[in-house]
């Protein structure tokens, strides 16, 4: 069981808490109503200086933690109390919001850096600084928030401001679309998300991580309501974390500058539902259902958007469809339990993700915001730096070691074939398609002839230090990511998983097997050998097509077959178009014509109606002619004499 | 008593003064001989019930509180016959002194002992108003008015006279506490030749406050008039109308309330719809008018219908605030039909332009008869409503409010018309006594909206 | 007035009662039915009288003169009305050169 | 005193104005606002929340009927008159661009309708509050009916024809109450609390009184009039009516009907929750497709109320709290909607969505302001919009899950359309109609400055708020629940 202390109010670490959200908060305010008169250098001062004070602060509070002890709480001050509803605005501290606060603010920072030689020549320099550091703000209260409100405070934050970095450039239509689309879609899990809350205050009478977790034991394994609750929370991860079937918002995110595609919609934001999973790992172990949902719709994403990502032609939507698909991975692995390898694969998809969406970024920048990789090719001797860092980035998230991803995606493989060997089968399969598609993004991009115009062959250029310095540093960290995790064969002493165990003990205690590690080194080592030859037999088959045969993809719209299908993403966004949107827009015009001014309306009308026609049929009575009058009057009379005589 | 005596007086005065060569002396001393009337009206008021006549006439506070309304309402009137007050006019003495003659017969009807009071008083009051709604005399809109009010009201007469006679022959007196006596003490059930007449006079008095179906007269006889009598005839001879109705309903047949309930309450219904939905159609405002004031004879029938305590009670602050709002109502319809020459909505156009003050006590009054709280007409109507659900009688208050909802649409047509149309007219001259007189009903219909405790239980 | 007169009783009541209200029907009926003016109002007149006849036979049989004081003020006040009657139909008939009442229906609706 | 101060000032300074030409009408109007908003102010400083119902006042009003002018405030009346306090110098101030004519007249009515209003707040008797309820009703209807737009009369008409069609079944409902009353009948709010009619009684009753509120909030289906009268009416009265005028009937069903009849609501809660959360999405999917934007937001304000009303009957603390703090919310962002929709329309003289775009080019303190407000109405946390919705979908989904699931599908179609709406508006390329836009001025700049600021600080600190009310509302569940 383990234990949040919740200390008496230390001023001093409440101040400390608070101050490495209300940073960014701050640049964000003055970067936003300075906006468009501040200097460039000032803005990007202050944008990228909060953050880095953040990270500094983070670092500080990660050293000054206990490791192996739990968490505490620092309430900063009472938000919402209504009734038995209690909802401090109260941060925790404990391992992983310490990780993923290194997380938040140092790729964050580095990206802020990156971003101010990217965005340099856009006339909305200080809105997008203000954006960006709003969303540190809003990710920092997600990953800090000692409840779950807190949590949706952040996770709407984070919505808001993918909303207003995907429509950055606000005059282009199809932009605005996908920023729309992303927060609707969002909204969708939010609403999953919501509904989850209200059942934890209700089951458990309160929201409060500490009280929550510690009641949560008391009751039976899968009973209804647990089940309930962690499948409306995984709805809200759905949405935030682009599964299917709530993904589609996400490639079309990449409308978005390219630093905000790193940061936002690769390293952090759309991690966010597997840090909540993690962040109710002892709810989710309650119900053994709902991760077998989790572990399906992973391993499912998993494949279905890698399927996607072979035929992509632009550069930045491969790598969307890659976070999808890896996204699904992290989700395969909390649904077989593997808590701490998920987020050991959040941790180095981060690293090499934001660092391949950078190298993008970089790439798309030489050739003039041109992103499709039919105008590319033979860039690595224009772009050096750019090139060797991608391709470290490529090799880490295709697997082959020693790089990152290799040690969080075979830890995780491992988790999976314990746990059911068919989906370990599907999961090698979508490695073998990452392998592919990242291969062939770099062929095309990188090897070859250039394919693009004269203009933009004139234009290529490396881009500046402080683009190309946190590409380098990310390339490290891509590298390096994974010996923090180091397998049992290589060491006993999986550093990220000892130091994450203490929020994972309540666990353990409900399900101690998910955590024991039965695996010969035999196997271990055949995994590891499957794993990276199926990457490396990617790599291959996609040099032999995109090197030696040479062949670029073809053309817009002369896609056959399957191949067509695809292409056009299986045709999900027209089937939603067709299934969802368009029949809302028609029912809300049907309702319009048809219930309100056809229906509701002419009812309250008729009353009127009613009155007036009555009036005008009395007219008929009132014919100005005495005998009639009088013959009225005696009719009258009689009917009164013959109800009160005869008819009685 | 004496009020009946001094306005008999007054009236032949007011004969002789025609005789002098200036009308402008006429009006100036009727408003002095109202004011003497209304004074001296209340010597009787909390004197316990006084006999007179034999026993034909007895003045209690019912009947000093119901003519002091009738009093005060044609006091209010008759700043708005300005336009009549000409040297030109032959017959302006007559006709004040058929006013006055009419008044009595109006306290007549509100402090009748006996049938034959109740005749009579009907009758003087009838017979004047014959004559008044005929005089245009070169107009044939009066003289229709005048022919259909007349032969209409004399049968009406007749039936309630042979109800009269029914109810003699039955009880074998015109006593009305004989009569209650009697019908008490019928254990077995009543004879129907009492029924039948006690039924014939329903329909009698029903004609003369013009509830339906006995209200065809009201419109065409309200319309053709002269406004000035117009007026009068809705305010005071309904007042006296309904006070004389309640009187039979409370102290002549109070053992028959059951005999006579559904009827009577058929016929408020008919009464409350006919007159809304029926002022609801009109283009005339003067005509609207007519049905609005058959609508509130519904109401007022309702608090008949109550049979408690509380009705006379809520009847007297009703036919203040309904007598006070109307005269407004017509006040501003004379100024303005005299100066545009017509009475329909579409003179009202702009009046809020172009003489705020009439359009304000347009308005006021409208609200009043709307019932709009702050106005008089909101707690006359409240009253109404509290004593019918005292007794039980929620539906029927359902179907009053009902129709109260529609007749906010025919009084505000003229608030509209006044203020968010466009001017078409002139701005109309109003004479300053007038102009006092609208300012001081307004007061009057505000004062009762907002301190309603001043005249809610004064009997 | 101590005795009634036997001659009354020896018609019943009833048939005065019968003979009003049939008196009454018919000005009932004439009022209804003809259009002059002067007409209808002689049958008004029919129904007052068949009220006199009730009320004096009424009161006869009660040995009450209350009823045939009343019938007097009926009297009078038929008068008057006939008076203010004739007067307004001769009004009409200057300004209409008829009594037809039919012609009388401008104000209406 | 302080409440009849309160009561009355707004109407004294009313006559005052009245007499006023031009100009002049505008300032008086606005300092007598500014005043009366610092006595509430004042008012609520000397507030104790827990001290029950505070700065009351009885005098005999209609003595021999039980009649009494009794008013005081609780923390529930408090938060609404400050609302309505709050509301009213705004709505003023930002009516000063416009050249009404008979200014004089113009303002008088606004004032005279907070009277009304306050009155209706503060009143501890079913008469007063009646008359205050319909008190208030005039003056609006001469502010919609003279100063509107092209259909302004057969449409105001009907909202006022409608409104006091209801108003009368509440009135016989009261006065059904009265007499059931002991004794000598009274109308006190206390004594109707003690009541204790039949469940067949309180199930007609219930009716009779909640049909009056349900056209004032509007409930589905009983909103036709809203649309067109938001529409048609000036902003200025948009802004009162939505505003404030709107919570009377909110109101009104916290104070006059659920401790009134409690058997009654018990039998027909689910019902009105049901048309309430029908009204809920029916006004959202309608507001996606709606090309004028004043009739978008009175579509908004009905989905809006929807949630109220659905939050008021499920008789928990979040949900008739979620109420409270959501009247405040809703009328403080819904006049924020109007007024920027009233500036895109004086500037440009249009309100359709269609002939606009690319505003945000022209106007970078307007989008913000737009945008803030805009977050505020689709409850975005750490506005004021989010912890209203936040509680009452907490209290909706405590009642019963299936309503607050169908019920927190406004937090996704609230967004479609008021993202769509803004899209279209702000973004993409600026028009001819367009690029006539001009930034913020200074008094509009005074106008939305309060309104943002109340939105953070109701969305970062509601306890400020919610703690008026909480007693109170514990109280009131206290009778309900007897």
């Amino acid at each position: 069981m383990q234990q949040i202390q919740v200390p008496e109010n230390n001023p001093a670490m409440a101040l400390l808490c608070l101050l490495i959200p209300l940073l960014p908060l701050i640049g964000f305010v003055i970067n936003g109503l300075g906006n468009g008169k501040l200097p460039k250098s000032l803005v990007s001062l202050v944008g990228c200086g909060s953050v880095l004070i953040s990270f500094l602060l983070s670092i500080y509070l990660f050293f000054s933690f206990e490791s192996g002890s739990a968490g505490y709480v620092t309430e900063v001050f009472n938000w919402i109390q209504v009734g038995t509803l209690s909802i401090p605005f109260a941060f925790q501290i404990d391992q992983l919001s310490l990780i993923m606060l290194l997380l938040v603010t140092g790729v964050g920072f580095v990206i802020h850096v990156y971003s101010a030689g990217y965005m340099s020549h856009d006339p909305g320099f200080g809105k997008f600084f203000a954006f960006l550091n709003l969303f540190i703000f809003s990710m920092l209260l997600l990953v800090m928030g000692a409840n779950y409100v807190m949590m949706f405070i952040g996770w709407e934050g984070v919505g808001l401001c993918s909303y207003l970095l995907i429509g950055f450039w606000n005059k282009v239509t199809p932009y605005n679309n996908a920023a729309k689309k992303a927060f609707i879609m969002n909204r969708i899990g939010d609403l999953g998300f919501l509904l989850g809350i209200f059942l934890i205050f209700m089951t458990f009478g309160s929201v409060g991580y500490a009280e929550v977790f510690g009641k949560a034991a008391t009751i039976p394994v899968s009973s209804e309501v647990i089940t309930a609750i962690t499948l409306l929370l995984f709805v809200g991860a759905m949405g935030k974390s682009a599964q299917i079937p709530l993904y589609t918002w996400l490639p079309d995110a990449m409308a978005g500058p390219t630093p905000v595609s790193a940061l936002i919609h690769a390293a952090t934001m759309v991690t966010a539902g597997i840090y909540m999973v993690l962040r109710s790992n002892i709810l989710y172990t309650m119900a053994p259902e709902t991760l077998e949902v989790v572990a399906i719709i992973g391993l499912a994403t998993a494949v279905f958007a890698a399927t996607i990502g072979l035929f992509q032609n632009d550069i930045k939507k491969v790598l969307a469809y890659s976070t999808v698909s890896q996204l699904g991975y992290m989700f395969l692995a909390l649904g077989v339990m593997a808590y701490s390898s998920s987020f050991f694969h959040v941790l180095t998809h981060a690293f090499f993700k934001a660092l391949l969406f950078l190298g993008a970024g970089s790439v798309i920048h030489a050739m003039s915001g041109e992103q499709d990789m039919r105008s590319m090719g033979g860039l690595r001797k224009a772009l050096p730096i750019t090139f060797i860092t991608m391709l470290i980035g490529t090799l880490a998230i295709s697997g082959i070691p020693p790089f990152a991803g290799f040690f969080s995606k075979d830890e995780l493989l491992a988790h999976v074939y314990e746990h059911n060997k068919i989906m370990w089968g599907f999961g090698v399969l979508a490695s073998f398609m990452t392998s592919f598609y990242m291969f062939r993004l770099m062929f095309l991009t990188f090897f070859g002839s250039f394919r693009g115009t004269e203009e933009q062959r004139h234009h290529l250029h490396e881009s500046p230090a402080s683009m190309t310095i946190p590409l380098i540093i990310l390339a490290v960290l891509s590298t390096i990511g994974g010996f923090m995790g180091l397998p049992p064969v290589f060491s006993e002493n999986h550093t990220l998983a000892n130091y994450l165990a203490p929020l994972f003990e309540a666990s353990r205690q409900v399900n101690p097997e998910a955590f024991g590690h039965h695996m010969d080194h035999a196997t271990e080592f055949m995994l590891m050998g499957i794993s990276v030859a199926v990457a490396l037999v990617a790599a291959i088959i996609a040099y032999v097509i995109y090197v030696s045969k040479k062949s670029v993809p073809a053309a817009e719209g002369t896609e056959t077959g399957i191949h067509k299908v695809v292409y056009n993403k299986y045709y999900i966004d027209e089937l939603y178009d067709t299934i969802i949107v368009k029949p809302i827009m028609s029912l809300s015009t049907g309702l319009y014509r048809f219930v309100e001014k056809g229906l509701i309306d002419p009812l309250v009308n008729g009353f009127g109606k009613v009155t007036m026609g009555g009036g005008r049929g009395l007219r008929v009575l009132q014919s100005g002619a005495i005998g009639s009058y009088l013959l009225t009057m005696v009719v009258g009379i009689i009917l009164i004499l013959v109800l009160n005589f005869i008819l009685r | 008593m004496t009020s009946i005596i001094l306005l008999s007086v007054f009236g032949i005065i007011n004969l002789f003064l025609g005789f002098l060569k200036s009308n402008r002396i006429l009006m100036p001393a009727v408003v002095v001989f109202l004011a003497i009337v209304f004074g001296v009206n209340f010597i009787d008021w909390n004197q316990g019930p006084q006999t007179h006549f034999n026993n034909m006439l007895v003045i209690d506070n019912f009947s000093v509180a119901f003519a002091a309304v009738m009093v005060l309402s044609m006091l209010l009137i008759l700043p708005f016959s300005r336009s009549y007050v000409t040297d030109e006019n032959p017959h302006l003495a007559e006709f004040y002194s058929l006013l006055l003659f009419s008044l009595v017969g109006a306290i007549m009807m509100v402090s009748y002992e006996n049938m034959l009071m109740l005749f009579l008083g009907i009758e003087i009051l009838s017979i004047a108003m014959y004559v008044l709604a005929g005089s245009h005399k070169k107009q044939l809109r009066s003289n229709e008015a005048a022919l259909k009010y007349l032969l209409m009201g004399s049968f009406a007469t007749g039936i309630l006279l042979f109800g009269i006679a029914l109810i003699y022959g039955a009880s074998g007196t015109f006593n009305i506490s004989d009569i209650a006596s009697f019908s008490s003490t019928q254990p077995a059930g009543l004879l129907p030749m009492m029924e039948v007449g006690v039924l014939m006079i329903l329909i009698g008095v029903c004609f003369k406050i013009g509830a339906a179906p006995f209200h065809f007269w009201t419109p065409d006889v309200y319309e053709g008039t002269p406004t000035i009598f117009t007026a009068y005839m809705s305010t005071v001879v309904k007042t006296a109308g309904i006070a004389a109705f309640y009187k039979l309903v409370w102290s002549v047949f109070p053992g028959l309330n059951e005999f006579w309930y559904p009827t009577l309450v058929a016929i408020t219904v008919l009464t409350l719809v006919i007159g809304n939905v029926g002022a609801a159609v009109q283009n005339s405002f003067k005509r609207m008018l007519a049905y609005s004031s058959i609508a509130h004879a519904g109401y007022l029938l309702i608090a008949l219908t109550s049979f408690n305590d509380r009705s006379e009670n809520a009847i007297l602050f009703y036919a203040l605030a309904y007598t006070v709002a109307t005269v407004a109502a017509f006040g501003v319809l004379k100024l303005v039909s005299d100066q545009r020459g017509e009475e329909g909505y579409e003179a009202f156009n702009g009046l809020g332009k172009t003489n705020p003050l009439l359009a304000f006590s347009m308005t006021v009054a409208m609200c009043s008869l709307a019932s709009i709280p702050l106005t008089g007409g909101f707690f006359a109507k409240f009253f109404i409503f509290g004593a019918a659900i005292d007794a039980g009688a929620v539906w029927l208050v359902v179907v009053a409010i009902l129709m109260s909802a529609v007749s906010i649409y025919y009084y505000f047509r003229v608030v509209i018309a006044m203020y968010m149309r466009d001017a078409e007219g002139e701005r109309i001259a109003v004479d300053p006594f007038a102009a006092f007189m609208l300012i001081v009903l307004s007061i009057f219909t505000i004062l009762m909206g907002v301190a309603p405790g001043l005249f809610n239980n004064l009997l | 007035m101590n005795e009634i007169p036997e001659v009354i009783r020896t018609i019943p009541l009833n048939y005065y009662l019968f003979l009003s209200t049939a008196l009454f029907v018919i000005g009932v009926t004439g009022v209804l039915l003809r259009r002059n003016a002067i007409i209808i109002f002689m049958c008004i007149e029919l129904m007052l009288n068949a009220v006199n006849l009730l009320l004096a036979a009424f009161a006869s049989y009660r040995s009450d003169p209350n009823g045939q004081v009343f019938v007097f003020f009926i009297m009078a006040v038929a008068a008057a009305e006939v008076c203010v009657g004739l007067a307004i139909i001769v009004m009409i008939y200057r300004n209409l050169q008829s009594t037809d009442v039919h012609l009388l229906n401008k104000l209406k609706w | 005193m302080l409440t009849a101060f309160l009561l009355f000032w707004p109407a004294l300074a009313g006559l005052l104005v009245l007499l006023m030409r031009g100009e002049a009408a505008k300032k008086v109007a606005l300092g007598a606002a500014v005043i009366e908003f610092l006595a509430v102010v004042d008012a609520m400083m000397q507030f104790d929340p827990n001290a029950g119902t505070q700065f009351e006042l009885n005098l005999p009003w209609i003595e021999n009927a039980g009649i009494a002018f009794h008013i005081g405030m609780d923390g529930i009346s408090m938060l609404l008159v400050f609302l309505a306090a709050f509301l009213v110098p705004l709505i003023i101030l930002a009516s000063f661009k416009h050249d009404y004519r008979n200014p004089g007249t113009f303002y008088a009515l606004i004032l005279f309708m907070q009277t009304g209003m306050i009155g209706s707040f503060v009143a501890l008797d079913a008469f007063v509050f009646y008359f205050f309820w319909e008190v208030a009703l005039i003056p609006i209807y001469f502010i919609a009916g003279i100063w509107g737009g092209e259909r302004r009369v057969p449409v105001t008409f009907k909202f006022f024809i409608y409104t006091i069609f209801g108003s009368l079944f509440m009135l016989v409902g009261f006065v059904y109450l009265y007499f059931q009353t002991p004794g000598t009948h009274t109308s006190d709010l206390s004594a109707f609390y003690q009541l204790a009619l039949s469940p067949e009684n309180q199930s007609w009753v219930f009716w009779f009184i909640f049909l009056a509120f349900a056209i004032k909030m509007p409930v589905f289906p009983f909103h036709t009039w809203q649309p067109d009268t938001y529409t048609e009416a000036p902003t200025t009265g948009t802004m009162l009516l939505s505003g404030i005028m709107l919570k009377m009937g909110i109101y009104g069903v916290i104070r006059w009907l659920l401790p009134v009849v409690p058997a009654g609501v018990a039998q027909w809660a689910d019902v009105v929750l049901v048309l309430a959360i029908i009204g809920i999405i029916y006004g959202a999917i309608i507001a996606i497709r709606q090309n004028d934007m004043k009739r978008l937001a009175a579509f908004s304000s009905i989905s809006h109320v929807g949630l109220i009303a659905a939050g008021l009957f499920t008789l928990n603390m979040q949900g008739l709290q979620g109420a409270m703090i959501q009247m405040l919310s809703h009328g403080i962002n819904v006049v924020g909607i109007f007024f920027l929709i009233d500036i895109i329309f004086r500037r440009l003289g249009t309100r359709e969505i269609k002939a606009l775009g690319g505003i945000t080019q022209y106007g970078k303190a307007f989008t913000i302001c737009f945008m803030v407000v805009l977050l505020a109405m689709v409850g975005l946390p750490l506005t004021n919009g989010f912890v209203g919705e936040f509680l009452l979908l907490s209290g909706v989904f405590q009642y019963n899950y299936i309503m607050g699931g169908v019920a927190g599908i406004t937090i996704i179609l609230g967004a479609v359309y008021m993202f769509r709406m803004f899209q279209r508006v702000m973004f993409g390329e600026a028009n001819y109609v367009t690029s006539k836009f001009t930034d913020l001025t200074a008094t509009e700049m005074a106008v939305l400055i309060p309104i943002i600021i109340m939105i953070f600080w109701i969305g970062l600190h509601p306890n400020t708020f919610l703690q008026i009310s909480e007693p109170a509302v514990r109280d009131l569940l206290t009778i309900i629940k007897r």
